[in-house]
């Protein structure tokens, strides 16, 4: 586990620490999503998980872009802004950039992360600016009343594809790890717990998090996810990652994922002699597992989720400190009037 | 304005009041560099000096081809100068095609000073000449001199074991020391600057300084120049000085505001011509705390400045035209949330891609109106070099001040030209302090300061300010997100208001000349220096006419009306197709007369001063008999 | 105007000339579609309609919460109207929310239809109340019918096995059946609809239409109302009629456009409110032939539409405010390669997002204007959801005669509202077809036609034609990347001549009301009916009033000038804070006054005749005396 | 072989087949680019390789973006636009769909393609609409003299970072399989054989093609890739790609790729007992094996050039013209009349 989650988690300002309870993250806003929309599990997961930051709530913002997930921002007692569509990270790398005291969030949808905003996001990513990023991914526009969005399915029926689509969709964990993001995690509106223990991760890590959230958007895209996170069958169809641990699924605890050669393959214990130990033991730190879980999926392989990817590298906004800080190590603070007076210079009397 | 005097050599040397030389050259020749080093020699000697570089889009077209010519042309004077003067006095080219590409604009009777070297056929026919000019008579309007550059450099660099290529990367300098020589100038500073440029290698550093030389002894040895010339210091305000571009000028003065507001700046930004070079010179000043930012793209750039500015620190964003219509969407959310960003606009020739490396006022109304709803925004304009360094302070303070983004126009002339620039002491130099909001009790995010209605700003950090801003409109006040209709007016009324507000905070417009007669010349932005000009010669000739300028285009000077209706007629030139004429003429109803040109290319006076008087003309106002 | 007759039950029946309904309630009880339904019962009954559906932002905003009352107002009328009128009639409400929302618009001795069974002590906290209205005697102005709707409407239901929550989805069809019964209409049409909507699951068809039957026959029976209503059906031109909306008339006209000009249409969007629906419709066109490309933004989406006007398609792209500042740097590359692309701009509140789901005309300058450097297009703007469709025809056939871009304004009061549509017989529609260029002798890519100024529509695959074209300025005639001076100048100017010869091709600014006299009012977009009606009511007056309404922003029709110059005062009133205006006074130097409400809605006959009779008043017009 | 290049290859227009060489796609415009610059090799294979696909010049059209790469469409004697910084694959895209028999060419920089038009890229090559994609990848932004671009490395100094960049560079080849390219290569300007081979592969594909061209801008960053493409030591630092053969490379061929575990390592064929027989089998259908190849680069392994990877998947503009025929099969061919008349309708007379 040596290099993962960074140079350990983000450091919360010190001093006394903070005692905090859900409720107080809870704004003063009205919740304003369609009854039995999937975000408001994972607004309250956001809230549940807040308080083990340690973070002072003044020292937290929450950014978003447009959609219905983008007003999330609206119910966190905390800093908010609600910008425009797909720009969010942008703000984001400015506010880290110019702040790297605050703890940032960037709530986002699959189209407002993907479709608008898919290049914020790669170089976001790439750069690893110190912020998590919060996809809920209900695979439709779900604000704008039902268009397809780059997640949605090929051949998919909606309102602006009355014959299907014909757009293959992009997978976000494939983006998020060709920007080289040094977080990446999936979990889901409905996998309570599972959900605080991702955000929790996705919390600690120094740099990028990208947290794909799969979420029921049950007015314009319902049971988008049903087939494999209804209770009775999640366990079966979902696997549960584990860092260090072999890849086992399902209710019994008897399937699992075994490389033949090169390629994944699903394989259940017992069978031909098959044990744990022939089992592929996940690693975050590892490429190609992640991406080869990135391009797993139903219904022919269980979906994967948990944390895919974490590995350390410097942040940007570290970076860019260092550089500041070597500068004025190098040359002094800089002097505005020898600033001025720099170059060649002449005085008239 | 001359007074004779001799030479060892029995050569004359005439005084003149102002000087005009344009090199030109191939992009690869360093006309660029020559003409920098011949700035800062005269500007160091005390002249007034201005510049005009005009380089091509292409980083290195064909050589000898026209679209390769690179061009600089400086104007040095002993009285004060506004521009880098309508047409050269000498033209040194290069090659023919620096010939072919600049002769068009040298008067009747100039100085021509040739590398005849670099008139090969092949050459010659590189840009259509079917026969030499230097020999077929054609230029028989000018007064030539021939000089084989080329081939006396490599004579005066032979032995120090160069490459044929270094060498006739030198030749530049040749012609430098030659003008050198021309001008009575003191080689010691470029000599200065060769030592510390090419400290590391030390036979290129020979070879520039032998062709200094040679060139400067070319003249002193050479027949063919029977005049020289000098023009001496002027008399500018007492002061320390320096060389400075519009564009160097924007980056010193961020920096400056920055501290003036004891506050960090952040710079968003993606390279774009004219504006790349801001990011090139913040990116050097970290231990200034500056921190730049170099995005995926503009919207980037200024999303992230709208991130810093929310923060807390002084957000900013520079583009050109392109780039600043990319950012639009987002600075109206910077107009929604009211968040003090300032934006750059250092215009280039458009539509579209247009003319990259040319200049333009192409965008007033672009970053006037150019966002959806009513989105209003205050924007200022620089009119020189120098000012580009007030301005942005000035930017600054109205957006801490009112909370509201600025945009500053600046364009490629403005950006790429010189001159001399009188440093400001520091203690001169404005508080730009602003507190921000601490208070928890009586916080409202959208309430407003009743003198501004400035909203606070209330930076992530602050314990019990906690709040939420977005695009969505904002109730009066409580700023939470509202459809109430009448709020929505309001607010809308209340932005507007915000902005018109800055008015009583600026000074009104000045008038230079009478406060009331025929002609009024009305500008803004880098054309000032034409417009002076061409106005002081009206003025010299006893004309009824005076020149403003407006730095504030929007809100607009709280006298601008009574400036314009005292006056007959006013005369609007833009180097655009009358986007200032259409604003005024809508808010004050004035007959205002536009003046366009779109030409990537600075006005010259002498167009101003022709179209003042037709102006005149038709007001029945006899040439020089103006009311006095 | 009434006329008692008696029904069985010796209710009487008026007639009455207009009635407009607003009906009322959560965004999840079905508002708009009740609206809808009555909407076309109506027009198919051969009144003239006007509807303005109003909803909130989110999908689902909290049940009974004020933020998620969803409205449908709708005008029925025997005479010509052009609003959905200023005051409802009848308010029908179905909770304490909807009540409290509309209540203020309803004037006094206005008829209020409630579901009181909402009426509950957790719905009235919820948005306030302190105590019951219905109860507290807070409503005695107005004449309040209870019907305690959910009640009833279960009861008829009982029986059919349908859950708790179906049933009270039905609820807002038990109130349609009583307006049904209140207006004397036939349930025909609807019952219709339910038959087809709902053909695979009977038992939710025979819900719905036991609720329908249900509110009918409570009217029927009940005792609480006395009299019923009866418009008769206006005298529209004879011709086949359907009802539509702009975005509907939008859609169609495009279509039918590209049939008329013989080719593809192709278009480029991304979903943005209010103009997603035009997407949503176009995408079900596949058998014409029409391409719709959901892009993965705005850029890409105009992008797209310029590439395919490059292979002689018809480029469509649509979008709403934000979304057209993101395609501001294409639409300047479409200027510039002068391609037809024609592009939608449905306006919503602004600035930044704004209000998304209301109106607003805040995009006339950005449209115009933001765009980096002089960047001229057409601007055209229908005034009434009908006309959307001529005007898609209008956009297409200017963009491919002159070969410019065409920006196409609508607003979401357009987009939403619906009106009573004569049907064009295809006969009368004009030819669209302009050839390609097929031709290489003597082509050139920027010669230009000299009637039009249009350049040569070359797509790729013509044979002998390959050429290349781009952002960067061009060379008169020849087309290759130019930075001569005065090329640019000349080539800026010709952008510009050719928007401007656009207007010898289209009909001068009509004038309803007299040709000279006090004031005009000058409207432009779906401002039309508000202003045509106020200028109607003060013209029954007598006054010399007349109204002019711009469907061409740019250019402006060749009369626009004499048009303002010959009356006493010119008023403009739009839902900006007066980019018209602006526009006007600058190019005219008229000095029109403005009148500006931006509260997301449109505006109210009766403040825009106050407005005017102010302005009379002001011109010493004693009020009704005017010179006739 | 299989899946490889889709349906076959793009196919020209019937007809009389066409003879031209690359003089004929030589246009009559003066080359601008900085003599010695890489741009001149790769102009100089479009032109070669033009011929080979069969299509009538006026059949073929070449559209750029901005930089120094953009200039390319002026100098090819086809159609060409040269477009807006980033846009030219949603130019691209609304051509292709309304005039699918057009062979339609994007030319490309680093820029352009991966900083501010990343996303484009992305969607053109997830809906694999039919264009072929090339990119000059100079590492540099050459036209605006010099600032980083997003494929710069790490700590690199240039104009925009005079201390060094703080970006991690993106993978070109990592985005485009993320995208689910169907197809992917890597070349070189200064390899000329392989580059037109390249390219000749890249055009006979269906659907998006995406070239990666390393090149080298001599001006602002000479020299970028010239510790393993210069001639004496080319062999031995880059590794070739060919479908269906061991991964070999080196002057001496004794060099190949082997998979330990999943993880790539270099061997030399003949230590250790390694054969022929150990080394990894390039598998242009296998996304494994691409996604290995988009991570492995000099100094720890040689650069992989050639097809990276060329699987079949329909076109956009084949899909979008399939739903037209469908609808125009189901429906008949749209009626304007019957259109205007449809829904409810009534008559005044
Ligand atoms: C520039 C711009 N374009 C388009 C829109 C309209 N719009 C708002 S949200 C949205 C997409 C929402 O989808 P997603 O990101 O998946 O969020 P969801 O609503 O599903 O949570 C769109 C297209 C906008 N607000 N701004
Ligand atoms: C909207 C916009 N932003 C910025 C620019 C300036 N610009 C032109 S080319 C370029 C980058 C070029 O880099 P690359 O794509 O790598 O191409 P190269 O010149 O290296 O071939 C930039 C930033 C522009 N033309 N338009
Ligand atoms: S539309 Fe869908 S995603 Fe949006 S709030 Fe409603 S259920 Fe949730
Ligand atoms: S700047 Fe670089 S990439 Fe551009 S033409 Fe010159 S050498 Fe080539
Ligand atoms: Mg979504
Ligand atoms: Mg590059």
């Amino acid at each position: 586990m040596t290099q993962r989650d960074g140079h350990g988690a983000v450091a919360p300002p010190a001093g006394e620490p903070i005692q905090l309870g859900r409720k107080d993250f809870v704004s003063d806003q009205e919740v304003r999503w369609c009854p039995g929309c999937g975000d408001y599990s994972i607004l309250a997961q956001t809230q549940r998980v807040m308080p083990d930051f340690g973070y002072p709530r003044e020292n937290i913002v929450f950014i978003s872009g447009i959609g219905c997930s983008g007003r999330l921002p609206y119910y966190m007692n905390t800093y908010g802004f609600h910008s425009i569509h797909g720009r969010a990270p942008t703000l984001a790398a400015g506010l880290k950039a110019a702040r790297p005291d605050l703890m940032v969030w960037v709530i986002t949808g699959d189209g407002d992360a993907l479709s608008i905003g898919g290049n914020h996001l790669l170089h976001t990513l790439r750069r690893n600016v110190d912020v998590r990023i919060v996809m809920f991914n209900n695979r439709i526009y779900g604000l704008t009343k039902g268009q397809a969005s780059p997640t949605s399915e090929m051949g998919k029926v909606t309102k602006s594809s009355p014959f299907g689509t014909v757009d293959y969709p992009v997978s976000p964990l494939a983006v998020a790890l060709a920007a080289e993001a040094t977080f990446i995690a999936r979990s889901v509106d409905t996998f309570t717990d599972h959900l605080k223990g991702t955000l929790d991760r996705a919390g600690h890590h120094r740099g990028s998090a990208f947290v794909e959230v799969l979420q029921n958007c049950n007015i314009f895209n319902d049971g988008a996810h049903r087939e494999f996170t209804d209770r009775e069958v999640r366990e079966d169809r979902t696997l549960t990652l584990e860092h260090g641990a072999p890849m086992i699924f399902g209710k019994e605890r008897d399937r699992g994922i075994r490389l033949n050669g090169h390629q994944p393959e699903v394989v259940t214990l017992g069978q031909d002699g098959i044990t744990e130990a022939d089992l592929l033991v996940h690693d975050e730190t590892d490429p190609l597992i992640a991406f080869m879980l990135s391009r797993i999926y139903w219904p022919e392989f269980p979906v994967p989720v948990g944390v895919i990817r974490s590995i350390a590298r410097p942040t940007h906004d570290q970076m860019l400190n260092d550089q500041i800080a070597g500068a004025i190590a190098a040359r002094g603070r800089g002097d505005l009037k020898r600033l001025l007076n720099a170059g060649e210079t002449w005085t008239v009397e | 304005m001359s007074t004779g005097t001799k030479t060892e050599r029995a050569v004359q040397t005439r005084e003149l009041e102002r000087v005009t030389i344009r090199f030109a050259g191939d992009s690869g020749d360093g006309m660029q560099l020559t003409g920098t080093q011949f700035t800062r020699t005269a500007a160091a000697f005390g002249n007034d000096i201005s510049t005009f570089p005009d380089f091509p889009a292409e980083i290195r077209a064909p050589a000898g081809s026209l679209p390769g010519v690179s061009g600089f042309q400086l104007s040095f004077s002993s009285s004060d100068i506004h521009t880098p003067g309508d047409a050269p006095d000498v033209l040194v080219a290069m090659n023919p095609a620096a010939l072919k590409a600049n002769l068009g604009e040298l008067p009747p009777g100039g100085a021509l000073i040739v590398n005849t070297d670099a008139f090969t056929t092949q050459n010659l026919a590189k840009v259509g000449y079917k026969s030499n000019p230097l020999t077929d008579g054609s230029l028989s309007q000018w007064t030539v001199f021939n000089v084989p550059i080329s081939t006396l450099n490599s004579g005066a660099l032979e032995g120090l074991g160069l490459t044929n290529k270094q060498v006739d990367l030198t030749k530049n300098f040749f012609a430098l020391g030659l003008m050198f020589w021309l001008y009575e100038r003191d080689m010691g500073p470029t000599l200065a600057w060769i030592e510390a440029k090419f400290a590391k290698r030390a036979e290129i550093a020979e070879g520039n300084r032998r062709a200094l030389r040679a060139g400067y002894n070319f003249g002193e040895t050479t027949e063919i120049f029977h005049e020289r010339y000098i023009v001496p210091p002027a008399h500018l305000p007492p002061g320390t000085y320096r060389n400075i571009t519009g564009n160097e000028a924007t980056a010193l003065g961020f920096v400056a505001a920055a501290q003036l507001a004891g506050r960090d700046l952040f710079y968003g930004s993606y390279p774009i011509t004219p504006a790349s070079d801001i990011l090139h010179q913040l990116a050097g000043y970290k231990n200034f705390g500056v921190k730049t930012f170099q995005a995926e793209d503009e919207i980037a750039a200024v999303g992230a400045a709208i991130g810093a500015a929310y923060g807390g620190a002084i957000g900013l964003t520079a583009s050109s035209g392109p780039g600043i219509a990319l950012k639009s969407e987002a600075m109206g959310l910077a107009v929604m949330v009211e968040l003090p960003v300032v934006i750059v606009d250092v215009q280039r020739a458009g539509p579209s891609t247009g003319m990259p490396t040319k200049t333009e006022q192409g965008d007033l109304l672009q970053v006037l109106f150019g966002r959806n709803g009513e989105s209003p925004l205050v924007v200022l304009a620089p009119a020189t070099p120098g000012e580009c360094f007030d301005y942005a302070i000035e930017a600054v303070r109205i957006a801490t001040t009112y909370m509201t983004p600025v945009v500053y126009l600046s364009d490629a002339f403005l950006a790429n030209g010189a001159e001399p620039w009188r440093i400001p002491a520091l203690d001169g130099l404005p508080d730009l302090t602003v507190p921000n909001r601490t208070e928890p009790d009586g916080f409202f995010p959208y309430a407003r300061d009743p003198k501004t209605l400035a909203r606070p700003w209330a930076v992530p950090g602050t314990p019990g300010l906690e709040h939420r801003v977005g695009g969505l409109e904002k109730a009066d006040i409580g700023g939470n997100v509202s459809y109430d209709p009448e709020n929505h007016h309001r607010m809308t009324e209340l932005r507007q208001a915000k902005v018109d507000r800055v008015a009583d905070g600026i000074p009104p417009l000045e008038v230079h000349g009478p406060a009331k007669g025929d002609l009024l010349v009305l500008g803004w932005g880098s054309t000032y220096g034409a417009i002076r000009s061409a106005v002081e010669r009206l003025q010299a000739d006893g004309e009824s006419v005076a020149h403003a300028h407006l730095r504030y285009l929007n809100p607009l000077p709280a006298n601008t009306g009574d400036v314009l209706r005292s006056f007959r007629r006013v005369l609007v030139p833009e180097l655009n197709l009358g986007q200032l004429q259409l604003l005024i003429r809508g808010r004050y109803l004035v007959d205002a007369i536009g003046y366009h040109r779109v030409r990537g290319k600075p006005f010259r006076i002498s167009e101003l001063e022709a179209e003042a008087r037709r102006q005149l003309a038709e007001l029945g106002v006899p040439a020089g008999s103006a009311t006095r």
